[in-house]
């Protein structure tokens, strides 16, 4: 417990990771939420790859990071940019109400 | 050592807990703010163990950019108040315990790998995470970044350009009806084509367009 | 070698249906150039195939006219050749089709032109499936004469077309599809799709079993045996007249030839292993369809099922693996498809007068169709076998040989015979015979020049071959001979390892 | 300078793209004229890959890899492309979605794709795929309008970022395992078993399957398929299919090769699945598109079950089946760019009924397609399956096979529906009359190469047998 | 010439119907003339045969040809075909003319004529065959004939039923024949009678296993071939269907129904007694079974009242006979009684179908009566017939069946004491049944309304010369052809066309044998004229005493009736079962219908699932990925 190794920040990661999926499945109400939820599986990878990094002292893994921040951030912009053209629409971003098309 | 558990438990509770509250809160603001804690948190144990460059583009780009555009537009589309939390629908359903359920088997499944790769021969005499003194991350990751990784970063930034590009083509529109000063027209204006002499026969009168 | 004669019989139909696809169509039924072409294209096609008998060397059991090109690179040869076993088929084949051609200028009101483009694709395709001796090639051809027989019941066909059109589809794809996989697993077991190759090869006998099941899948829809064979009747009953016919007279004996090629020739254990399984199934067949058929009140189901009860002696025919037996069931199947396709047409013959199928509309006729009468009757005496017709030759040598090997599948089938007679004398009677009370009947006109030419000369054909068969007799005999004799062959070596 | 030689096709595709961007953004109206450039571009880019190098190199420290097989890829990612934009432009500028971003962003997507097949390393891929999956999203929402669409964009976008976070999850566990993001290193620390590398295995299976939409990862597409423009939906089911196929063939036989028993699982599984999903699922469906969507869940199916078989013929085979199934749906979907009535696109099945007598050519153009799509011999969708069923049967994968045929028949059924409802059902209105050779082209192509594969079927088996990877 | 005697009748049929448009009138001449050249050739052929000793076997070509088995087309001349060919194509060529005169009236002459003359080649193709297939060629042609010209009047129902009862009955036998001919060629690996009969003492004791009964090789084909023989000739089981064919018109009746075809049965049976010789057993069955139908039609023929049906079941009772001459080994005395009976049973109908024509079609016998003095040359004609039907001593018939029942006896089996006894029995009834008819139709009173006395008069002379010709043949032809046929010296002219193993000693023969049948037939006389012209009412009131027995005889022992519920109507209700049930129900339900309707159900399930929610999507997507990663931490 004390000695804290790379299990531990891969069992945060993984915490982290698996909050992120809860939240995109069970979540109901917004749309945004769900962003912010993959977000989070994003900064689980994070956590991983900077631990496998300084684990491995390869600095690969750092830079692998660093791209998938950028990515991140650039997915998140799309993302958001989805989300107002569909709210423009339908005036509502309830992650209930998409369901035009199903079957 | 110990200093090193402590802030690794502290940093990785708040961690845990603000990941737990982005999921659940009603309020979206309080989420995004959730949301930045995370990263805060998490940044500060990459500062810990050693990647501070890292830690710090986190805190720029994520809470700088990221979670700003976030608040930006949660603000823009007024969904901010909500009664219940966000995973009760409207229609009754079993999703939760079987989400939990789902959840917890990858989450378990995952611990399992983790504890597995513990006791794996290669790995296991390294007990402590490894720090470089002789250089520091930055440097480190300044030395390939530009040389041997050059076509990731321009790769990533072919990809920023594309979303820049994805959010203008997706939300920019055009206001109908709105009077602009080009200049370039008022510039290039010639007298030809604005003024038109015509000979009037006469008792005719002359055809104005318009 | 020697100029593709094959290949030329083939695609020549092919060649034929693109130069109809380029004629003007009209809207009117003003196709003449396609009928036209079409008849060029397919009686060309018959004197080319006559040509091919004519300088078939009946002498010898090997293939004759091969042709083999390199087509899929490394594995797959494109390879032609006929032996005895073939080349009646391929002459039914182009023998049946001007008849479709001719028989559909009257009946077919719509889309002419399609049709007569349908019918064409089809021959090639028929063709080719007696000519490949590539098994891949063969799969090819057997599977593709399902596109052009879809449209033409779909479009061409009655008021459950679809329903009819879409059971024959996947019926028979689905059959067929298990015989893809024992292609490919017999390329894998041999290395090669070559027929001659792996009759020479010969599949070892721990796979024969499983790929025999294979082959049989498909054969057995496709012939078709009980119980996979209620496609048949409401395929035949939506079908339009040549439709029918082709169905009858040629796509059925696709199963018989496939059963005699490829399951006897491949895989005798295993043929020998799963003959009562056929036996059983064949004469459910002929007793069960045969009284399914008496109770028919639609002609043209009732000529499908009896279809059903001869393709029945032709299995059991094929699986006695005596001379009789196996040449019996060739005749029968070519009678059947002479037979079936003349009273198919006749049954055309009839639609088109009064756009009825039902026997009860029917009565009497025989008082205004006076030659229709006769010529169906002979069709008919041909169903039931009555000595003196083709039919009978087929079926009484099956009956022989079957009698060699089993006695009771060959008195059981017997009773079939019996049945054939009630059902298909019952039919003439209450269509042909009796008081002409149909109003509607009183006014239609006997056959015109060209049904009444088709048909009479399918009926010379049908008494003429039920007189001397000798021609097909001799034209399949070495080839027989040579089956039955690799079959022993295998069967005593098998004994000898056990 | 010497490594650059080998990338030229991606440097002539950027620098292309920036100038395509500038003279768009200054250019009023530009749409039709950067259209056609962007035709152009991608035509001559086909050219410089024929001409081009065509020796295999690794370059950028390994990381990029230029060889037979990504040049196939390539090849077969452009001329679809190509043939796609050639269909669809009527299409959009008749939707009024005429906006001179949408082929700057196709050749964005498509320089996305050319990264993926070309990548030997994780993070180059994972940016492909990024950037190939980000243009994605703004296609399938590009009609901004219509709800459809955004609703389209909302949930590739959503679905597509879990896939990717499973997939970069995966790749961090692999990293963590391996201590390498290279492919070849990957492959050899994956000698000794381990657990560890397993799951990251599985996540980014999972992530690829996802990408081209196998079942159970397969929930988008339908969805996605019918929101989006029919434009957009004609190139999604073609062209990033032939990257997501190739970069699963590089996934399953360069890093993971070694632990081939373990994927097999899956990769049969999950093709299993596709295959009776793809079939069952489209019998009920009404909207063409969703059924096409179904239809390539099914063909993906097969083309998994090529690369299930875990033999040199087992990938080659998958690659002649995409191939085939790109020309087969590059022809069904110029035909459904043909069904505009009264100045709307209909999409509905029953809209067809009779087709084939007011427009008998076409008619019967989709009927090839239908029936090779279907896999009727002699059309090349019969070899396409032909060949996958070889390398599937060669690896005693017998009740892969006998499902995979099963399905096939399940999925005639379909296939065949829409050609009773042209052809047996009574006609309607006929539709609007388009003559337009841009897309009577491509479908009268489409045919021909159907209708004439049975020729020499081997064509493209020579082409794929020289296209290795090792 | 013998290849003309046989194709005659075929070019004549063929010529007869394609000329149909140049009138009547050439068509009947065409085939009358053929038929006629045909019968005179034969004659020629049969004396060559008795008094040159000319016989031959011509090969036409090979029929069929696959393996050993080989069926020739062939001529083959002996005694026995060629005596059959005389008789074939006389009776023939007389009905010919007959029809001529007799279907005046019809509208479809030409056709008649040509079935006629089909039937007549069939008939010869029958008997001159040399090998099994041949004949049953033949076989299943007159089959088919006596079918077509049952049916000739189509609009009757009935004719139309009876003609495919009787195509249907005859199958079934030939169905049995067929299977003789099966277990021929497997154990003798040839049809052709001459290696056939070689081969025959070689497998005389012989077992084979028959469908799990061990059995004697050679009594089985017996069997077999006597159930071809039963159904044609009608005998008892199988003869159902001969008084339904009285439908057709008389002349047909007379030339197959009585004269040839039904007598091929018999024919088969002599002709393969050199196989029948062999198994006793075989011999007592058909003698049985000749025995029964003798006795049953008979008993039936004298409540019957359509005249023709009478006279039909007196042919089934006679061919009875010829068939217990034969199982008691008298093969010659069979053929003879054939010989003789074509001529008086050919009169008979001849006769009786003049009768019908002169009472406008009318056929039933109690609207009979008094006729004699209308038609003198039929009366005559018919007496004539009769007497020689009865065995009245010294016309054909008393030469031929008295020496049935007297081989009966001599033969001297318990078997042959019984047919004897059975045969004179038989003899008694035939007589009375006989007259019965003739008292009914020529004698008494008047009885129909429909018709005038006055308007009733003999047929045209056409009619008539047939009518003499066969009245002179029943009168001779049996105390002419007695010596050649069964006297001592019968082998002289049998040569070794018929195998008798055990001969007859003719000195044997008591008295008392001789004589009883002919006093039975005289004494028969009298006492039918007493009861069927005096004394009408006694037979009332016997007949009400008895009304069982006589419900029971008009109903010929319920035949039909059992047939009917045994063997039509469960066949029906099968067909229709296996039909709606079985395909429909079954089959398809179970088969394509079934399959279709799951994967339309299935589908339905599967699109429920594609609920259109992002959350469904995602959870799939995880489930699916926690199922694959438990799975491999599992197996692993």
């Amino acid at each position: 417990m004390i000695e804290i190794g790379l299990g531990h920040y891969l069992t945060l990661g993984a915490i982290i990771f698996s909050l992120g999926t809860l939240g995109i499945f069970l979540n109901r109400k917004n749309v945004i939420v769900i962003l912010m939820s993959i977000e989070l599986i994003l900064l689980a990878v994070n956590i991983n790859l900077v631990s496998f990094s300084i684990y491995l002292s390869d600095i690969t893994g750092q830079i692998f990071t660093m791209l998938i921040l950028t990515v991140a951030a650039a997915e998140a912009a799309i993302g958001l940019a989805i989300i107002v053209s569909y709210y423009r629409n339908k005036g509502s971003i309830r992650v209930e109400e998409i369901d035009e098309m199903k079957g | 050592m110990i200093a090193h558990a402590i802030f690794f438990y502290f940093f990785s509770i708040i961690a845990i807990i603000s990941a737990i509250f982005v999921i659940v809160s009603r309020n979206t603001v309080h989420a995004v703010f959730f949301l930045i804690l995370d990263f805060i948190s998490i940044a500060c144990l990459f500062i810990m163990i050693g990647a501070e460059f890292l830690g710090m583009m986190m805190l720029i780009v994520y809470v700088g950019a990221v979670a700003v555009l976030f608040l930006f537009v949660v603000m823009l589309m007024n969904v901010t108040e909500q009664k219940l939390s966000w995973f009760r629908g409207t229609k009754k359903s079993g999703h939760i315990p079987t989400g939990l359920i789902v959840g917890s088997v990858i989450l378990l499944e995952l611990v399992v790998i983790a504890g597995g790769w513990k006791y794996r021969n290669t790995f296991s005499e390294t007990k402590f995470l490894s720090f470089d003194e002789n250089f520091t991350n930055t440097h480190l990751i300044g030395n390939v970044m530009y040389t041997d990784y050059i076509h990731l970063f321009q790769v990533s930034g072919i990809i920023l350009l594309l979303s820049m590009i994805g959010a203008i083509v997706l939300t920019y529109r055009k206001r109908e009806g709105v009077k602009k000063q080009n200049y370039f027209d008022q510039v290039s204006r010639e007298r030809e084509d604005s003024v038109k002499l015509v000979d009037v026969e006469f008792d005719k009168g002359v055809k104005v367009d318009d | 070698m020697n100029f593709p004669i094959l290949s030329s019989i083939t695609f020549l139909p092919l060649i034929g249906a693109f130069f109809v696809f380029l004629t003007k169509s009209d809207k009117g039924d003003n196709n003449r150039g396609a009928i036209y072409i079409s008849i060029f294209t397919t009686f060309v096609n018959f004197f080319i195939s006559l040509f091919l008998w004519y300088s078939f060397d009946t002498e010898t059991s090997n293939f004759q006219f091969l042709e083999e090109i390199n087509w899929i690179s490394g594995f797959i040869k494109f390879k032609f050749g006929i032996d005895g076993i073939s080349i009646l088929f391929i002459i039914l084949t182009t023998l049946i089709t001007p008849i479709c051609v001719i028989s559909c200028i009257n009946s077919v009101k719509i889309r002419l032109k399609e049709f007569l483009i349908a019918i064409l694709v089809l021959e090639t395709f028929m063709i080719g499936v007696f000519c490949s001796l590539d098994l891949v090639i063969f799969y090819l051809f057997f599977e593709a004469g399902l596109i052009p027989m879809f449209l033409i019941i779909g479009i061409w066909g009655g008021t459950r077309k679809v329903y009819s059109a879409f059971k024959f589809f996947l019926f028979t794809l689905l059959g067929s599809i298990l015989m893809l996989i024992a292609i490919i697993a017999i390329y894998w077991i041999t290395g090669t799709t070559d027929v001659t190759q792996i009759y020479e090869i010969k599949i070892p006998q721990e796979f024969q079993y499983l790929l025999w099941l294979a082959f049989f899948s498909s054969f057995a829809v496709k012939l078709p045996m009980w119980p996979v064979h209620t496609w048949l009747p409401d395929a035949h009953v939506e079908a339009p007249t040549a439709g029918s016919v082709i169905l009858a007279a040629i796509l059925l004996k696709m199963g018989g030839y496939g059963f005699l090629r490829f399951s006897v020739g491949m895989f005798p254990i295993a043929s020998e292993y799963f003959t009562p399984l056929i036996f059983a199934l064949s004469i459910i067949a002929v007793i069960y369809t045969s009284l399914v058929a008496l109770m028919q009140d639609d002609m043209k189901k009732l000529i499908a099922y009896s279809s059903v009860a001869h393709m029945g002696f032709v299995t059991i025919g094929i699986f006695t693996f005596n001379k009789q037996g196996i040449e019996g069931s060739l005749i029968q199947m070519l009678s059947h498809g002479l037979i079936s396709a003349a009273l198919f047409l006749c049954v055309g013959v009839l639609y088109d007068r009064t756009h009825s199928r039902l026997i009860k509309t029917y009565g009497g006729i025989v008082q205004v169709l006076p030659k229709y009468s006769i010529l169906f009757m002979v069709f008919a005496l041909g169903t039931l076998g009555l000595p003196g017709t083709f039919g009978f030759v087929g079926e009484f040598l099956v009956l022989v040989g079957t009698f060699k090997v089993n006695i009771l599948v060959a008195i059981i089938a017997s009773i079939g015979v019996i049945l054939a007679a009630a059902y298909i004398l019952w039919l003439y009677k209450r269509v042909v015979f009796g008081k002409l009370e149909n109003d509607q009947l009183k006014k239609i006109k006997d056959v015109n020049l060209s049904e009444g030419s088709i048909l009479l000369f399918l009926c010379l054909l049908i008494i003429f071959f039920g007189f001397y068969p000798e021609p097909l007799l001799e034209t399949i005999r070495v080839s027989v001979d040579n089956l039955i004799n690799n079959y022993n062959l295998e069967i005593t070596r098998n004994i000898a390892l056990k | 300078m010497y490594e650059l030689k080998f990338i030229i096709p991606e440097i002539f595709l950027s620098i292309t793209i920036f100038t395509l961007l500038i003279f768009g953004v200054f250019k009023k109206n530009s749409f039709e004229i950067i259209y056609r450039l962007t035709i152009l571009t991608i035509f001559s880019l086909i050219l410089i890959i024929l001409t081009g190098e065509n020796q295999s190199a690794k370059i950028f420290s390994e990381s990029f890899v230029v060889d037979k097989f990504s040049l196939y890829s390539k090849f077969l990612i452009l001329v679809s492309c190509f043939f796609v934009l050639l269909i669809s432009k009527k299409y959009i500028i008749d939707i009024k979605n005429d906006k001179f971003e949408y082929p700057i962003i196709i050749l964005l997507s498509i320089l996305g794709m050319f990264i993926i097949v070309s990548s030997n390393d994780l993070i180059l891929f994972y940016l492909g795929l990024e950037l190939q999956s980000l243009a994605l999203y703004i296609l399938a929402s590009i009609d901004r309008d219509n709800i459809k669409s955004s609703e389209a964009g909302i949930k590739y976008f959503v679905l597509s970022a879990l896939s990717s976070g499973l997939l970069l999850y995966g790749c961090s566990l692999v990293y963590g395992f391996t201590g390498s993001t290279n492919f070849d290193q990957i492959a050899l620390m994956t000698v000794d078993f381990n657990t560890g590398i397993i799951f990251g295995m599985v996540f980014i299976i999972v992530g690829l399957a996802f990408k081209i939409s196998a079942v159970p990862f397969h929930m988008w597409s339908p969805d996605v398929y019918e929101g989006s423009p029919t434009s957009v939906t004609s190139f999604f089911s073609v062209v990033p299919k032939i990257a997501g196929v190739s970069i699963f063939i590089k996934f399953m036989y360069l890093p993971f090769r070694e632990i081939l028993t373990e994927w097999q699982y899956i990769l049969v599984f999950m093709s299993i699945a596709s295959m009776i999903l793809g079939a069952v699922a489209a019998i009920g469906q009404k909207n063409i598109k969703r059924l096409m969507a179904y239809s390539s869940i099914g063909h993906i199916g097969y083309a998994i079950a090529g690369i299930a078989a875990g033999s040199e013929n087992g990938f080659k085979s998958t690659m002649v089946y995409i191939s085939i199934y790109v020309v087969m749906n590059i022809g069904a979907f110029a035909c459904i760019l043909l069904m505009k009535r009264g100045n709307k696109y209909v999409e509905e099945i029953d809209e067809l009924s009779g087709l084939s007598k007011n427009h008998p050519l076409i008619s019967l153009g989709l009927l090839i397609i239908l029936f090779s799509l279907a896999g009727i011999p002699p059309l090349a969708g019969f070899f396409a399956k032909f060949y996958i069923f070889m390398a599937v049967i060669e690896s005693e994968m017998y009740t892969l096979a006998i499902i995979g045929l099963v399905t096939t028949v399940v999925s005639a059924f379909y296939y065949i529906r829409i050609i009773k409802v042209m052809y047996f059902d009574d006609a309607r209105k006929p539709f609007e009359k388009i003559i337009d050779y841009k897309i009577h082209g491509p479908i009268l192509l489409s045919c021909i190469i159907l209708t004439s594969f049975f020729l020499y079927p081997s064509f493209l088996n020579e082409i794929v047998s020289k296209v290795s990877m090792f | 010439m013998e290849y003309a005697a046989l194709f005659l009748p075929l070019i004549g049929s063929i010529l007869g119907y394609l000329i149909k448009n140049l009138g009547d009138l050439a068509s009947q001449l065409v085939t009358t003339l053929c038929v006629l050249i045909a019968s005179i050739f034969s004659i020629i052929i049969f004396y060559n045969g008795i008094f040159n000793g000319i016989y031959d076997n011509y090969l036409i070509y090979e029929w069929i040809a696959s393996g050993n088995f080989i069926v020739n087309w062939s001529i083959n001349i002996d005694p026995l075909s060629s005596i059959m060919l005389v008789v074939v194509t006389f009776v023939s060529a007389l009905v010919h003319i007959y029809s001529i005169g007799y279907m005046k009236h019809d509208s479809n002459i030409p056709r008649f004529m040509s079935y006629l003359s089909l039937f007549t080649f069939s008939m010869l193709v029958l008997v001159v065959s040399d090998n099994f297939l041949q004949l049953f060629f033949g076989w299943e042609g007159v089959g088919l004939c006596s079918y077509l010209l049952i049916g000739f009047w189509y609009k009757k129902d009935s004719a139309n039923k009876a003609a495919i009862k009787a195509f249907i009955v005859n199958r079934v036998g030939d169905f049995g024949f067929a299977i003789g001919i099966f277990l021929i060629f497997m154990f003798f690996g040839t049809v052709n009678y001459a290696e056939v009969f070689q081969l025959i003492p070689e497998f005389s004791n012989k077992q084979i296993n028959f469908l799990g009964f061990n059995s004697n090789l050679i009594t089985l084909i017996c069997l077999f071939l006597f159930i071809g023989a039963m159904g044609k000739s009608a005998q008892f089981l199988l003869h159902t269907w001969l008084p339904d064919a009285m439908e057709g018109p008389t002349p047909v009746s007379a030339l197959i129904h009585a004269a040839t075809m039904v007598t091929a049965g018999v024919f088969l049976v002599v002709r393969c007694s050199p196989i029948f010789e062999y198994s006793q057993f075989a011999l007592n069955f058909v003698a049985i079974i000749g025995m029964l139908t003798a006795f049953f039609a008979a008993s039936v023929a004298i409540v019957q009242n359509d005249i023709k049906r009478i006279i039909a079941y007196s042919t089934c009772s006679q061919l009875g006979y010829m068939f217990f001459a034969a199982g008691v080994g008298a093969y010659h005395v069979a053929i003879f009684h054939l010989f003789t009976h074509a001529f008086f049973k050919a009169l008979l109908f001849l006769g009786s179908g003049s009768v019908i024509h002169s009472l406008k079609d009318e056929q039933d016998i109690r609207k009979m009566g008094g006729l004699w003095k209308q038609m003198p040359f039929t009366w005559i004609s018919m007496i004539i017939g009769t007497l020689a039907l009865t065995g009245f001593p010294f016309l054909s018939g008393y030469f031929s069946k008295d020496a049935i029942i007297e081989f009966a006896y001599l033969r001297g089996t318990g078997i042959g004491y019984f047919s004897a006894g059975v045969g004179i029995i038989t003899a008694f009834l035939t007589a009375i049944y006989s007259w019965r008819l003739i008292f009914r139709t020529f004698h008494g009173k008047f009885n129909n309304e429909n018709l005038s006395k006055s308007e009733i008069h003999d047929s045209g002379l056409i009619i008539i010369i047939p009518l003499i010709i066969l009245a002179l043949g029943s009168i001779f032809s049996g105390f002419v052809f007695k010596d050649f046929l069964i006297g001592s010296k019968y082998n002289n002219f049998w040569n070794d066309s018929i195998l008798i193993l055990q001969t007859f000693d003719l000195s044997k023969l008591p008295v008392w044998l001789i004589t009883i049948t002919p006093f039975l037939v005289i004494i028969s006389i009298p006492i039918s004229f007493y009861f069927y012209v005096k004394n009408t009412k006694l037979l009332e009131k016997i007949k009400n005493k008895y009304i069982f027995i006589h419900k029971f005889l008009l109903n010929k022992w319920y035949f039909d009736e059992i047939y009917d519920s045994i063997f039509v109507k469960p066949t029906k209700i099968l067909g229709s079962f296996l039909w709606k049930s079985g395909d429909v129900k079954t089959i398809d339900r179970l088969g394509p219908d079934g399959i279709s309707k799951i994967i339309k159900i299935i589908s339905n399930k599967s699109t429920k699932f594609q609920s259109g929610y992002i959350y469904d999507y995602a959870f799939i997507m995880l489930l699916a990925l926690s199922l694959l990663l438990t799975f491999f931490i599992f197996y692993k």
